[in-house]
């Protein structure tokens, strides 16, 4: 068993900011994350990083545009705390010698971005995630803090007392890639997740391969409560093969969306009769989802977004990478031909509930980054957003668990205060099919075990199970299984969402846990087997997947980016609140809690949300 | 660690059919380059056969010179001489930061004019040898 | 984190004279070349001919630089080349003596000869 | 197809003890499975036979513990061709159609993480960023030459990795401004040390240079400019530029590259390593000469 103060799950942006600050704290840290560090996917991040550094901006204004942004589904002590923090920890990430673009005057460069009232997105290039990922790693190589890179964190060690507020995280279970080595991991202080994007739900994302949502999974599993997860943002612009985006930067120089038949749809089907391309992302992705349902899409799945008007010059002047992605990954010049373009699943709003110092409401367990949920970014997250969430709860969490004595937080985790409990009409039974209660060790109260017994025993039980899956010699394999329910969110629980086919997607989703009852993995080798990897990131995606249509199906409104058919407006009255889910020993329920909308000196009035 | 498959020295210079361009400049500057230090060598032993006399040195430059082989010896090392010059030239120029882009084809051409400049100088070289 | 590399060894010397031999090379060789196969051809070199030019002192002085820079730069070629291939340790402290020897007598041989050639340095 | 070995013919599993209702649901729906996965093989291979045009990949193979594969050995797989397909989409396909075994290193899709860099028709190219239609048939995929195969077409990055981590790779200077204003610095000089800032530690470079194949400390292509990135940065300073220099200037550092660029050419990022190390190597020369 390995034994340090804190346990960081994941190498991405939000894990090396969490493990600086807790290595700043004194703590003994280290970081496990099942890529090497640099190979995380906060390095394909672009645009940039809001910050209000510049006279004539303030963290106010940030604020507002934020809760704004967020269609009031922020809480505004998380949103004012990102606010405030942002300017500093980007400075922070100047002095680390970060490469920004620079102005004339040797200042870092800022530019305007979608919904934003101030020009404030700092920026490195079209780089901007790479830029951070790198200068982070770099400071985590000078203070030396310990790395097990291509480690596959598998479990939570978390005692199993009734009320998930009572229990304690006393550390990790993780597989060792290179070797298939199971190993415990104690945290005397507390485990950090940041673990990062779930984009693998779906079968066209933005996201990493590695993005399977695992830590979410995890925590939910152990019991900590996950918020807002219907809230899902799509991409209206990414390459049909492979997902990759296509910067806004397209529309905003002037690029056209067309449909197989030539028609500029955005007009003539009047999905925005004024804005036309530049409209929201998520109007955006709508209107070319239904041309494609319409029967005007190319080859029934795609629209194509034309740039060759604005001469090849101003192209190459303003947007070269856009050349070089086009025809990388989809094999298309976009000089000579219109690029394939449709939307694809880009950012997860929600996660594990956090407070605004990263604590979630199991003792010595936090969360930060895309994979938490503090809110900040309630129904909808602004374009450059999600760096500076990452750098300043990574840090806030790292402090935190590392011992520094910080002010209480005024949001609530778990189920205290005025909760309300709700059920969802679901078709079929929601949940584990058969394999039984698991991230809280089986049979039995640990809650008198100590800290490395609790790990022992989650160590024990997932050597078991891991164990179980290289034994068995046939059965069905884990791809399957995947693809089916990456098809089916993508068909129901899209841009798009009824109340049938949300149904539907809980059917796929119910019979492919019973499918995975039957899982096996062909590859027994020890040695680096993905195989095996992912088929227990499968089982993180199908309990991701059923959160997402849960949330789906209960909240009955269109608010940020969750739109359903049956109520297409926002509804105040009903849905000032988060959809709150715990898996309660493998059965979810549901159950929400208020928005906070009282901010340090004012309260954020909903408002229509336009622009 | 686990175990792990090395591929061993085969990897090294067995994938020759797949070098680039600079390489084969590498290889070739090696190879011209140790020709030249030889020759230097035997150049030297020669000469100094001038150290017994005159009659003995011109005698075995002479000898020397007017048998086929050793002009033809001497025609490939003025292909080895002139490839190594131009493409040390070549090289001195990279490592004043000029004309990076166009290495690979200051390469090729260091090859052509290599040829060309031996192929001129024939006549020259074979000039009253004796066969 | 691998050890961090301490030994402050210049490499940068040696690597300089390289090319500024080579530049020089380049001059003296084509001259070399020019004079002994062009303008005098192969068959008719005789000693008294060489004789002649050995006596002018910029033409002797010459082509002593020329040996010494040649000698230089293709055995410090050498070395490097082997260096590269990953000789280290006591063999290479052999191979550095060999080569500088071997570089010595082929000075003092070429030094000879010329003297010879000249009938004693030319004044 | 002939994906498979074919000596790799799986036993029945044995009965096992349990409730003979629970066996009877688990043979059913182990039936379930195995047809569904019967299913899915059949269909791959239809869909490749019929699909319009199909590439043939040789894979290298190679498992130290797994029967026949601890010999390395090439797998054919035929996949079928999409627009726009690549030779990571095409590698997936495989694994996830004919052979789950089949193991490589991949995460972003999108030439960033560095995780894919493979030797494909002999370079050494990125997986993701490679269209099949770029490529002549068969498509050869093996791992990255000049380094441990570990299996398949992963390779042991560790080497690598302390190369990178031996050059002090990261900021340095002793001029900080206040808390909350940033350093300044000129656009030239961000200009300068753009293009070194790109990489994405794929190693493709180190695999491919001839130099750092033969000898193991060389500190390779990637390495250099990664200490270039800041040795030319001005806000680090002048001591901390003579430091860098240093540690540059040992017996394995800049003057072992040959200039063979091989490096240059086969970097995903398109970084002028070449020109780096050279320039480096000037500076070196520049800051030796100002003690004679
Ligand atoms: C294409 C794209 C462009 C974007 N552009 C912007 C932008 O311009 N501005 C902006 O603000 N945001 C942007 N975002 C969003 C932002 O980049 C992400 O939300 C953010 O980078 C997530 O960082 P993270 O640290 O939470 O996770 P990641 O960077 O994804 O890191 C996750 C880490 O967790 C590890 N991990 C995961 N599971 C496990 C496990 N089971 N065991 C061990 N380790 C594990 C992984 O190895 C990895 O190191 C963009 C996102 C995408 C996809
Ligand atoms: C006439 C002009 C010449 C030029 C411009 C020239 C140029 C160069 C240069 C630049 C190098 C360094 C290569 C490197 O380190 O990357 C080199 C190497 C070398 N040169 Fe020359 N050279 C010339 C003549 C000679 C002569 C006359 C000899 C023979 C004595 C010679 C022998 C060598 C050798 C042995 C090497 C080392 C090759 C290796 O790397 O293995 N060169 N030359
Ligand atoms: S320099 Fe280029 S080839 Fe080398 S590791 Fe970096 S990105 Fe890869
Ligand atoms: S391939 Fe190697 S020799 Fe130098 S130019 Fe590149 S490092
Ligand atoms: S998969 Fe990330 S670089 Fe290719």
């Amino acid at each position: 068993m390995y034994e340090h103060d804190v346990i960081v799950v994941g190498a991405g942006g939000a894990g090396l900011r969490a493990a600086i600050a807790a290595h700043e704290e004194g703590a003994d840290v280290a970081i496990v994350s099942k890529l090497h560090p640099v190979r995380s996917h906060t390095g394909a991040a672009e645009g940039g990083i809001n910050a209000a550094l510049r006279e004539g901006d303030s963290w106010e204004d940030h604020a507002y545009d934020t809760m704004k942004g967020s269609d009031y589904l922020g809480d505004a002590p998380a949103v004012e705390t990102l606010c405030k923090d942002s300017p500093k920890e980007t400075i922070q990430l100047e002095h680390w010698g970060m490469a920004f673009s620079r102005d004339d005057d040797g200042r870092v460069s800022q530019r305007p971005f979608g919904g934003l009232s101030f020009p404030r997105t700092t920026y490195a290039g079209a780089e901007t995630g790479h830029q951070l990922l790198h200068t982070m790693y770099e400071q985590l190589v000078k203070r030396g803090i310990k790395v097990y890179d291509e480690w596959h964190v598998t479990r939570l060690a978390v005692s199993d007392e009734d009320d998930p507020e009572d229990r304690t995280c006393h550390g990790i279970v993780a597989y060792d890639v290179q070797t298939g080595k199971i190993e415990g991991f104690r945290a005397r202080n507390g485990v950090i997740l940041a673990t990062g994007g779930l984009g693998q739900v779906y079968d066209h994302t933005t996201n990493a391969v590695a993005n399977t949502g695992d830590g979410v999974a995890m925590a939910y599993r152990a019991g900590a409560p996950i918020e807002d997860m219907e809230f899902i943002q799509f991409h209206p612009t990414t390459l049909p093969s492979t997902g990759v985006l296509i910067t806004e930067g397209v529309r905003g120089e002037g690029g056209i969306l067309y449909n197989k038949h030539g028609e500029r749809f955005m007009f003539e089907y009047g999905y925005a009769n004024n804005l036309g391309e530049l409209a929201s992302r998520d109007v955006v992705s709508r209107a070319e989802l239904t041309e494609v349902n319409e029967g005007r899409g190319i080859e029934d799945e795609y629209v194509h977004l034309d740039m060759r008007h604005l001469g090849e010059e101003r192209i190459v002047d303003r947007l070269e990478n856009i050349i070089h992605l086009s025809e990388d990954f989809e094999g298309v010049n976009p000089l000579e031909a219109p690029m394939p373009v449709k939307p694809g699943q880009h950012y997860a709003m929600g996660g594990v509930e956090t407070d605004e110092n990263g604590e979630t409401c199991i003792t010595g367990l936090y969360a930060a980054g895309e994979c938490a949920c503090a809110s900040v970014h309630g129904g909808n997250r602004l374009g450059g957003n999600a760096l500076p969430e990452l750098i300043v709860f990574g840090k806030r969490a790292g402090h935190h668990a590392a011992g520094k004595d910080m002010k209480d937080a005024e949001i609530t985790t778990g189920k205290v205060g005025d909760y309300e409990p709700a059920d969802v009409e679901s078709p079929v039974q929601l949940g584990e099919a058969g394999l039984g209660g698991d991230a809280v060790a089986d049979g039995g109260a640990t809650a008198d075990l100590s800290g490395d017994e609790v790990v022992q025993r989650a160590l024990d039980d997932e050597r078991e199970t891991i164990e179980h899956l290289l034994e068995k010699e046939d059965g069905i394999q884990h791809a399957e299984i995947r693809e089916r329910v990456q098809k089916s969110m993508t068909e129901h629980v899209n841009v798009f969402r009824e109340e049938e086919a949300l149904k539907d997607a809980l059917r796929d989703i119910r019979e492919a846990r019973e499918l995975y009852q039957d899982v096996y993995v062909a590859d027994k080798s020890r040695t680096f087997n993905t195989d095996l990897l992912q088929t227990l990131e499968t089982r993180n995606i199908l309990d991701i997947a059923e959160s997402i249509t849960v949330g789906a199906l209960a909240r009955n409104e269109f608010r940020g980016a969750h739109w359903r058919k049956e109520y297409q407006e926002r509804r105040d009255e009903e849905w000032l609140k988060h959809t709150m889910l715990s898996w309660n020993d493998g059965e979810p329920e549901l159950w929400y809690k208020p928005v906070i909308l009282e901010g340090e000196n004012k309260t954020y009035e909903p408002k229509i949300r336009s622009y | 660690m686990s175990q792990s498959y090395n591929r061993g020295l085969i990897e090294d210079f067995g994938r020759w059919r797949e070098f680039s361009a600079g390489m084969w400049a590498w290889i070739f500057h090696k190879f011209t380059g140790w020709v030249l230090v030889g020759y230097l060598f035997t150049h030297i032993a020669v000469l100094s056969t001038a150290l017994s006399g005159a009659a003995p040195y011109t005698n075995t430059i002479q000898a020397l010179e007017s048998l086929l082989v050793v002009r033809i010896l001497e025609v490939g090392l003025l292909a080895v001489a002139v490839f190594h010059i131009l493409n040390g030239l070549r090289l001195l120029f990279v490592d004043l930061g000029v004309g990076l882009e166009a290495q690979d084809k200051s390469f090729y051409a260091s090859l052509i004019l290599t040829g060309v400049i031996v192929v001129a100088s024939v006549p020259t070289f074979l000039a009253g040898v004796s066969i | 984190m691998a050890e961090r590399y301490t030994s402050f060894e210049p490499g940068g010397t040696r690597w300089l004279w390289q090319r500024l031999t080579a530049a020089f090379l380049v001059i003296v060789l084509a001259f070399h070349f020019f004079l002994l196969h062009f303008v005098n051809h192969a068959d008719e070199v005789t000693f008294a001919m060489s004789q002649a030019r050995m006596q002018e002192l910029t033409y002797f002085s010459l082509m002593i630089l020329f040996l010494v820079t040649a000698t230089f730069h293709g055995v410090n070629g050498v070395y490097n080349a082997l260096v590269n291939q990953g000789l280290s340790g006591s063999r290479k402290t052999a191979v550095k003596a060999i080569l500088g020897i071997a570089s010595l007598v082929l000075i003092v041989q070429g030094v000879r000869t010329a003297i010879a050639w000249a009938g004693g340095v030319p004044i | 197809m002939s994906t498979q070995v074919p000596e790799q013919v799986e036993d029945e599993s044995s009965a096992e003890s349990v409730s003979p209702g629970k066996q009877k649901r688990d043979a059913k729906k182990r039936e379930r499975a195995e047809r569904l996965q019967e299913q899915r093989e059949a269909e791959a291979a239809e869909k490749a036979r019929t699909a319009d045009d199909t590439y043939h990949l040789k894979v290298f193979r190679y498992d130290p513990e797994v029967e026949g594969k601890q010999e390395p050995r090439f797998d054919d797989f035929y996949v079928p061709y999409k627009q726009g397909m690549t030779v990571l989409d095409a590698l997936m396909w495989a694994r996830d159609h004919y052979d789950s075994s089949l193991t490589f290193r991949h995460s972003c899709r999108q030439a960033i993480c560095g995780s894919d860099a493979l030797f494909v028709n002999g370079s050494q190219r990125l997986g993701c960023k490679t269209q099949l239609s770029d490529l002549s048939e068969p498509v050869r995929v093996e791992p990255l030459p000049h380094a441990d195969v570990v299996k398949d077409l992963v390779v042991d990055m560790e080497h690598f990795y302390d190369q990178m981590e031996a050059v002090e790779p990261y900021f340095q200077t002793n001029s900080l401004p206040a808390e909350d204003e940033e350093q300044r610095q000129t656009r030239e000089n961000r200009e300068k040390v753009k293009m070194s800032t790109r990489c994405i530690w794929c190693s493709a470079c180190m695999s491919s240079c001839n130099i750092a194949a033969g000898d193991n400390e060389y500190l390779g292509p990637a390495a250099i400019n990664k200490a270039y990135r800041f040795a030319m940065d001005e806000r680090e300073g002048e001591d901390m530029k003579q430091r860098r220099l240093e540690i540059l200037e040992q017996e394995h550092g800049v003057w072992r590259c040959q200039t063979q660029f091989s490096c240059t050419e086969v970097c995903p990022k398109d970084i002028p390593l070449t020109e780096h190390i050279q320039e480096l190597k000037r500076e070196a020369i520049k800051n030796n000469l100002k003690f004679w």
